[in-house]
Order: C-alpha cells, then structure tokens, then sequence
C-alpha cells in the first residue's frame, strides 16, 4: 500500500444561490471593494492509502460520492498531488 | 437617572429581546437599534452611556463568527467606538459580541496589542455546544465583576461552535499579569477545568470565557449572562430550594447590575 | 379538444402528476366556461392546486371497499374535524383551517402551532432538505402573525449500522442522512434564535428508503392580531428572497413516488435554505402586525405564487390580478416557473393601499427586498399577466376545488404470534442493552448541537440533571410579566404499526397526553401528522383508514381537540412503504411554572408509585425487538382509567404531593426508573411482586 | 480598470487543531477508508477590478487582512486566475 496525498474541491452547483457567496460579495462592496460573482466553496486535504494512482483516483470519487459532496447539489474537483516514496 | 444602554443588531442577531430584559431588569433604559442607523448617523452613539452588542449569527457567520459585522464596524463606525470606549463608557460583547470586539481589535485593546492579536477559533468537538458551564469570575474588574466575591463559583449557559479563545504564549501571560482574564470555566467544585471538555467546552487556552481590555471598560465572554438572570431559568431550579423564586436572581444578572452601578457612580 | 390517452401523455411528459379523472374535468371546464384553448401557465397551476401535497385529496376524498361499499368520506372532515368540534373547547381560536392551529395561552396572548413534513427533499439533500423543513414551517407561524418561540423535529431513519451494500442504487445511507439532517435542523433553528426544544429519533428497517423528517414551530401572538380583513383592492406585496428555480415541481413532486433515479429529476427541486433571510423577515413581518399595516398575510410553501394567491383569493371570495414581471427575481425565468416557484424565505402580504408606503419602508429598514405584484379583486377570478399579456384566466372556487377523489381501502390483519422465550438470566445485564439500544440511548450527542437556551424563556429543558437524562415535555414561560408556561410533548410509536395501526394511533396520542402531564400540563390540544405509503394501494389506504378512526375514537375519548395537522403520503422506496408513522404533538398550559415537576428524583427516603394496570402486553417492545421479535400482543390503550389516572396525577401535583414524575414508554418500567435515576444523584429500590 | 479573476484559500495554521477535519476523518474511517491527516479550508473565488495585475495582488491581499482571513489563526494563498480581455 503507497500513502498518497490528494485533495478535493467542493462547490454549489453554479445555477444554484450562493447564499453565502452573496453576504462574502455584500460585505466585500459595503467595504469599498469592486468586486462580483463571489462564490466560496470548500477544499480537503488528507493522505489515502492505496495500491495504485489509479486506484487511488477511485477512492476519492467514492469518498466525494459518499460524504465530502453530495451530487444532487454540489460539483468537486479531485487530484492526486503526490505519494509517498 | 436610568443608565442609557445602546444594544446593536445586524441581520442573524437574536439574542438582543433577552439581553433588553435583563438590562432593564438591572435598571437601565435600552434602545435595540439595527447598526445600520448609527452608520446613516441617524443615531449618535455618545448620547448613550453604556453600548451592548448581543449573541447570535450576524450575516451568518459566514467567514467567520463576527467576522462580516466586524469589518462593518471597523470601516464604517471605528472612530465613534474607540472614542466611546476611549470616555470609559462599558461595552460589554456577548458569545457573537465578544466575537465581534475580537475582530476589530477592541478586545484586547489597539492601542497596546494592535488590531488582531487574538481570536475565537472552532470549537475542538467540531459541533455546536450548548450546555450550562461553571465558571470562576475575577472579582479584580470593578465595571463588570463587582458583585462577585473572590471565592465565589457561577453558573452560565454557552451556545456556540466558535468559542475557543486562542492567543500567542506572550498574550497569555500579559493578560495573567495584568489580569484581564475575568472568567475561566472550572470544575463543578471550583478547581480549574484543565482544557477538559464538557467543563471547557470549547478548547480555550488557560480555559479562558471572558476577559476585558486594558482600562477594563469593555468586556467579552462566551457564556449568555442573559440566560442566567432569574433562577427559573436554571436546569435544576425544580429540585433546589431557591427560596421565594419572585425576586432570586441567576449569576448572569449581576454582571448587567454591576454594568449599570458603574455607569450611575462613574459616567453620568 | 385531447383525447384521453393525449392527456395522460401531457401530464407526464409535463409532470404534472394528474390523474384522468381531473384532466377531463379541466378538459370540460375549458370546452364549456372559456371554450378556448389552456396556456400551460394554467396547466401548471392545476398541477400544484390540485396536488395531494396542497388539498389532501386522500383525506378529503370517498373511500370505498373492495366492492365499492362507501367507508368514510372526507377522512378530515368526518373524524379529525368532528373530534374537535365534539370536544367544543372554547379556548381554540383557529383549528384545521388557517396555517396553524391557534388556542389562547391568557387573556391577551394565544400559541399558534403547526408541524411539517419534508421527507422526499431530505431523502435526496439531507441538509438542505431539513433545513428547508424547519425554514417552512416557520413561515407558517408568521403566517398567522405569531412569534416563533420553539422548534421541535422528530427524525426516523434506519439503523445506523445497516449494510452499506444493502441500499439500493440512488438512495443515501442512514448515516450519511442522520448527519446531514441533524446538521440542517440545527443549522436553521439556531442561526433564527429559535430554541429547537423537543422531538424524538427512532432507528427503523422500515425508514431506510425512506427517510421521515418532521419539522414543528410554536409562536405567539396577541390575540387580537389574529384577525384576516382583506377586502378586494388590498395590495399584494410578495417580500424576503429574490425568486428563482429552486422547488420547480417540489408540490406535485411531492405527491409521486420516490423513483430510483430521482436524483437526476429532482435536481430543480432542491431548495437552498437561507436563515438570515428569514430572520428579516420575522423582525419586519412583527413590526407591520404591531403597526396594524397588513390585512392579511400567508407563507408562500409548496406550489409558490399559484397556491399563495388562489387560496387568499378564495377566503376573500374574489379574485386576484397578479403581475408577473413585478415579482424580483434572480435569475431570468419563463413565467409559469415564476408562477409555481418555491424558493423559499417568501412571505405574501395582503396590504391596503394607503399603508403601502409603510410597508415598503420597514422592509427596507430591514433589508428586504419586495414587489407589489398585484391585488386582490371583486371579480372572482385569477388573472395573471406577464408583460401586459393575460396568461391565466379561471374562476378561483375552480382552482381550489378538484373532483371527488375515489380510493379502495382494504386492511389485511398480519399473522403474527406471540414468541415465547424464558426468561432472561441476568436482569442488569439485559436493562444495559436495552438502556443503549438505538431507539432508547440518550439523545444528548444530537441536542447539545440544537440551542435550546436562546431568547432565554426555556424552563424545562429537553435533558435534565447533570448526566442529561431525557425531560418527558418541556415548558416555555413566553411571556415576561407571567409565570405562566407552554408545555411542549410529543408521542411516536411506529413499532406498533407492523401489529395494528389503530392500537399504534391510540398508543402516539396517550403518550403525548401522558407525557405533557407528566411536568405539570393540563388543558391539552393535540395535532396529527401521518407519514404513510402510497395511498392507492388498498392495504396502504386500509391501514390509513384505521389509523385515522383510532385518532377520532381517542381525541373524543381522552376529550383533546387536534388543532391542527398534516399528511405526507406516497412515502414509497424499491424497498417498500416507510413503517407507517403517526406524530402526535401535544401542547399544554401549565398556570405556574414554578410549580412544574421534573422527572429526576428529588429526596431520599421518597416512596415510588406505580400508575395504572401492568399487563402482558409485550407486542412491538423494544425488548421483543432486542431478542429479534415483533410480537403480536400489542398494548390496548384503557381511554377511561388512563384519563382518570392523568387528571389525578394533575390534582396530585397542584397540591405538591408530586416531587418527581416520568411516563413509562419505551423499554418499560425498567428504563423509565433508570431515567430517573441518571437525571439526579439518587438510586432506587423497586419490589415487583408490588407491581 | 480591467476585471481579474481571483482565487484565495483560507486554512488554519498548522500548528492548530483542524476540528472540523477531525471529525471528517473519523467518519471516513467510520465509512472504513484508510485516511489520514484531514485538513479542511475554505476557498473563494471572484473577480475584482483593478488597474494592473500587481495593483490586484494588493488589493485581494487587502481584502483577506481585513475580511476572509484572521491572521492569529489563519493563512491564506492568493492567485491571480486571470484577467478579462
């Protein structure tokens, strides 16, 4: 088994209300700033054991899937950043 | 002359009706007022003697607890409030009000510490805690703490998921020396919590729940002094005998008194 | 001019879940009032009017037999209604009919209360599906100008620990739902400064494909607010979020089975909850009652903008002309969506013209944003136009009144035995497996993340003594001036329903009765909310049928009027119906809450009594459960000596003879003393030959 | 003034305890995934306008010391995704 680090982005769907987003993007005018289409979202960072890259791809999306997003509402982003040696 | 006692609100605050309540009860006139009017100047700040900014989620608590109402404030109203603090008028911050002091440096005070030198981090059960603590109170503070004898054990509910005070080693033991700390969550016999959860329920360093600044006029703690101000409110106020229930008052109450005993002897 | 077969085609391919019986009377009203053509706005809005979701057609249709033998019709009207109208109390200000259901709490203040269902959007978005759940059945409560004061939830879902390979494809796992559930309830409660106070979580084969979520709000009002004056030309002023697509065809969605692949269908009705929204909104809706601004008011729930208009329409007995291009939105939208939208945190108030103004200028005040889309109107009709172009023109009554709905209802008694066993050999051993089976383990992992401190009037709170053992109600003191209190209980016994949904009904509502008494309530009113299967399946209807008899025979037995209720039907999964599930609320008064009694024991020395007859009625106990039975002697609740024994207990404890008190419910006398015992410092010694 | 698109993480410091990952890991564990050293953060991404791309630099800079990012517990990464032609 290799230790690989990997990481995971988890966002709102884009044509669904960024509630959070939108008080960011309030704030951020109400300070002076010019600025639009806030959107927050959040990231993971663990290490995954795992046979293979491959494999370990798979297991992400299984985790994605089953816990870190939930695909009715939210798109992720998975990549591998490295394995132990 | 009653204390004239400023509460501010933003949208997500709720807890401002019962910290009217007991304000009133402890003597003073309250005015809740929605931030916004102080930043139109259609309110002064200065025509009040004491100012109160109340539990609850402003904006959400989205960022950070406090974090978005804090930027507010500090862009939009900051010369008022230091210059309000600076007269020696109280301000006390309660759970998402101390939140909000933290942010804008005003807590543990600018001058000295600069503008964030502390901060009010997740909890460390990563959950939302809402339990009734026990804590010891530094009678030393005469603005929030005089009603309470050194030796004295209190109780108050917390209800929060960010209330873990965190600071540098260097902080700590300025606040030790000159003893800001007013509150830290103990053990039900009185000995120190430890960083022992449920006793420290979110993790605190030197289980710290409250402290003031350096002149000690402004005031910050986790735990809801508004929950605790008449016995009735306490969870096991059915099994003790708290004597006639009509005019016994919570531990919460006396920080609101002695807030409003201040503001009579020393500001009007 | 479609013919049969092109209509049921239209109303799939439009999903709009009509049956063919409707879609001809549509078809006729068209060809014989307006002999025009239908635009699909209109098309639309029967689809959300005429769903089970918004006119309980079941409850509200005829039920026959197998050979056509007429059983009850209108369920609401002949049993729920007739219970309440047979109790008669004079304190009921509003049951059955406005968004909640409203009794007087002093002479100046009444309670409102109103429970939900929002199981389908949970099943597929846990977090957001809950707290979209407690975010609607708030606004029912500010839609009768109330005050929410308390939240309760009441959650069942399958075993935690049941096999992950075991859920069938597209469906979450009961661990997975648990955690997003909890976190939404809590999310939405505690960021609105609403103490979420009471409720119940029960772990079930039964609920795996089918998650059930209950979301409850009790407010207050003054009772002289609760009034619904508009008159045709009052202003319609829609206010709180900008409107998009969230929830299209979340109403008639609501009303079809759960298919495998909802997932990918539902994906528009996923609703997104926004607590701070609607925290401005409840400050601004109680400052335009407080200023008497508003007429009328009513939350915008399932089916939007159509359901809102047409029902204030309806009570006016006119007709309303509505703007489309008015509404705010957030996103650009054909008009029917805008029409039967569900974003949610909107609130439609009925204003005279002259306090428009006003109005507009609070909500501002409040950060709110608002449109005047339109107004009511003397003419009794619903014209909605977009643009200047008229897109819907239909008498309201039409619009609200759907043909007699006709359902078979057949019940099929199941064959079960009563097992036999001997006993066990170690008591202690089996009373700590029981004491932390599922369906009996402290909830205080779950409650100490929901606060149930804030706004400070809570008395009795939901875990008692300092290990946290469970209150059996929990009482509020509302108002200031008052030692007046609101007792808030609840009973849930689906373990019953597997041997006989009548006995499952009359064990929901004495447990909801027993536990208000137990801390001191008295002057109960009681509401019902069923979760059931798919109502044109006969044997589901059948059990229904009983269910709903038992609620009718004990209201009237115990003499407790339902104020209010709700029914969330076609709970289907490809793993069968959800465990037929009954919620019965209770809300009671206590005169003085310094006078409430707690279940933790008080005094050493004090003698312990056992209530009431003890009898072998072990069907669908969590014991039998533990050793793997269901049993079919199920308990048969005695209506006669159980109100004798509450109103003693209640004389009993005015006169202080009373220092502690618990009702026996899950896991028996066994568990209900330990509860005792862990919520103080005392043990107890308990002879059972004195049972 | 030209529109940049912005992107910026907020982590806490190391040296804190990331509750929230804590509690992640031990559900995947629960779920029976071999993970390990779960750190969560938030990302947020907008655009800004601004003059130049070093003047954007500053400004999201400015716009983390005084809004998404405390510096007693937090650090933050900021890139410039791009800009609007």
């Amino acid at each position: 088994m290799v230790k690989f680090k990997v990481r995971v982005e988890v966002w709102l769907k884009d044509e669904l209300v960024d509630a959070e987003g939108k008080t960011v993007e309030e704030a951020l005018k109400d300070l002076g700033y010019d600025v639009s289409g806030v959107r927050v979202g959040k990231v993971y960072i663990f290490n995954v054991e795992s046979e293979s890259s491959s494999d370990v791809e798979r297991v992400v999306v299984d985790i994605c899937e089953r816990l870190l997003a939930n695909p009715v509402k939210d798109k992720y982003f998975v990549s591998v950043l490295g394995h132990e040696v | 002359m009653k204390p004239k006692i400023l509460i501010i609100r933003v949208a997500g605050t709720n807890c401002d009706s019962e910290t009217a309540r007991a304000l009133e009860e402890a003597g003073a006139s309250v005015q809740i007022v929605h931030t916004k009017r102080l930043i139109d100047r259609l309110l002064d700040l200065s025509s009040f003697h004491g100012l109160v900014i109340p539990g609850g989620f402003s904006y959400g608590d989205y960022v950070r607890a406090g974090a978005i109402w804090a930027s507010k404030l500090y862009s939009k109203l900051m010369d008022e409030i230091v210059s309000f603090a600076d007269s020696g008028k109280p301000i006390l911050g309660i759970c998402n009000g101390f939140q909000v002091l933290v942010e804008i440096g005003l807590l543990p005070g600018l001058g000295e510490f600069g503008l964030r030198s502390i901060s009010l981090a997740p909890n460390d059960s990563g959950k939302f805690e809402c339990r009734w603590v026990y804590l010891k109170p530094n009678g030393s503070n005469r603005v929030f703490m005089k009603y309470y004898t050194p030796d004295r054990i209190i109780r108050m509910p917390v209800a929060h998921s960010e209330g873990k005070f965190i600071a540098s080693n260097y902080i700590l033991k300025v606040f030790e020396e000159r003893k800001l700390i007013l509150l830290r969550y103990v053990m039900p016999n009185g000995s120190p919590a430890g960083g022992v959860y449920p006793f420290n329920p979110n993790g605190s360093y030197m289980d710290i729940a409250g402290i003031c600044n350096v002149d000690g006029n402004v005031m910050g703690l986790m735990p809801h002094p508004e929950r605790a101000t008449y016995l009735w409110q306490y969870p096991d106020f059915t099994s003790k005998i708290y004597g006639e229930l009509e005019y016994a008052y919570g531990d919460g109450y006396w920080i609101f008194k002695s807030m409003c005993d201040y503001i009579i002897e020393e500001i009007i | 001019e479609f013919s049969d077969e092109e209509l049921i085609d239209l109303s799939r391919s439009l999903r709009l879940n009509l049956n063919l019986v409707e879609l001809r009377s549509i078809r006729e009203y068209f060809r014989t009032k307006l002999n025009r053509g239908i635009f699909d706005l209109e098309l639309h809005s029967f689809s959300q009017l005429w769903s089970e979701h918004c006119r309980h057609k079941v409850f509200r249709g005829l039920i026959v037999d197998e050979n056509g033998e007429p059983i009850i019709d209108d369920m609401l009207k002949n049993y729920i209604a007739k219970a309440t109208e047979k109790c008669n109390k004079p304190w009921i200000v509003s049951f059955l009919k406005d968004n909640a259901g409203i009794i007087e709490f002093d002479d100046t203040y009444s309670i409102a209360v109103k429970v939900e269902t929002h199981n389908h959007p949970s099943a597929i978005d846990p977090f957001g599906g809950a707290a979209t759940g407690v975010g609607g059945v708030i606004r029912d409560i500010l839609g009768v100008w109330a005050s929410p004061i308390a939240c309760i939830d009441v959650l069942c879902f399958g075993p935690l620990d049941y096999p992950m390979d075991a859920i069938p494809r597209g469906f979450k796992h009961p661990k997975y739902l648990f955690r997003g559930v909890v976190k939404g309830i809590g999310f939405y409660g505690n960021n609105m400064g609403i103490p979420t106070v009471a409720g119940a979580i029960c772990f079930d084969e039964g609920y795996v494909g089918n998650v059930v979520v209950y979301a409850g709000c009790i407010g207050i009002l003054p009772t002289s607010s609760y009034k619904f004056s508009s008159k045709p030309g009052d202003k319609l002023i829609l206010m709180g979020n900008s409107t998009g697509r969230d929830g299209i065809h979340g109403a008639s969605f609501a009303s079809s089975d759960l298919k495998e692949d909802s997932e990918r269908i539902s994906r528009s009705a996923v609703q997104i909850p926004d607590p701070v929204e609607e925290e401005k909104l409840r400050r601004a809706i109680i400052r335009i009652r407080d200023e008497g601004l508003a007429s009328g008011i009513t939350d915008l729930g399932g089916g939007g903008l159509a359901v809102a208009v047409v029902e204030m329409a309806d009570r006016i007995g006119g007709g309303a002309r509505v703007f489309l291009d008015e509404v705010h939105l957030r996103e650009s939208m054909l008009p029917w969506e805008i029409w039967i939208s569900e974003s949610q945190e909107r609130m439609l108030l009925m204003v005279p013209s002259e306090n428009v103004d006003r109005v507009l200028e609070i909500a501002e005040e409040e950060d709110l944003k608002t449109s005047v889309i339109g107004e009511l109107t003397e003419n009794p009709f619903i014209d909605v136009y977009y643009h200047g172009t008229l897109l819907c023109h239909i008498e309201t009554s039409f619009l609200l009144r759907p043909p007699k709905a006709r359902y078979v209802a057949k019940w099929y008694a199941p064959k079960l035995h009563e097992p036999f066993f001997d006993e066990p050999m170690d008591y202690g051993d089996l009373l700590c497996k029981l004491l932390s089976s599922p369906n009996i383990c402290s909830r205080e992992e779950v409650i100490r993340t929901y606060d149930h401190e804030v706004q400070g009037n809570t008395v009795i709170k939901p875990l008692h003594g300092d290990y946290g053992g469970p209150s059996d109600a929990v009482v509020l003191k509302p108002v200031s001036n008052s030692w007046r209190g609101v007792v808030i209980s609840v009973g849930v016994k689906p373990w019953y329903s597997r041997i006989d949904p009548y006995w499952m009904a009359a064990s929901s509502i004495e447990e909801a009765l027993r536990n208000n008494v137990c801390v001191g309530g008295r002057r109960i009113a009681i509401l019902d909310n069923f979760t059931w299967g798919n109502p044109e399946k006969p044997d589901r209807l059948g059990s229904l049928v009983r269910a709903v008899k038992a609620c009718y025979d004990f209201a009237v037995g115990f003499d407790v009027p339902f104020i209010s209720g709700k029914d969330s039907l076609y709970n289907e999964s490809p793993l069968g119906p959800v465990l037929e599930t009954l919620l019965i609320t209770a809300v009671g008064i206590l005169p003085d809450i310094r006078r409430a009694v707690t279940l933790d024991f008080k005094y050493a020395g004090n003698p312990i009594y056992l209530i009431g007859l003890t009898l072998p009625e072990l069907g669908g106990s969590q014991y039998y459960r533990l050793m793997g039975y269901i049993g079919s002697s199920v308990p048969k609740v005695d209506v006669k000596s159980s109100k004798r024994i509450m109103e003693l207990i209640i004389e009993a404890m005015d006169r202080g003879y009373i220092k502690a008190c618990h009702d026996i419910s899950d896991g028996g006398l066994g568990v209900a003393i330990s509860e005792m015992a862990i919520s103080s410092n005392f043990g107890a010694e308990i002879y059972l030959d004195r049972v």
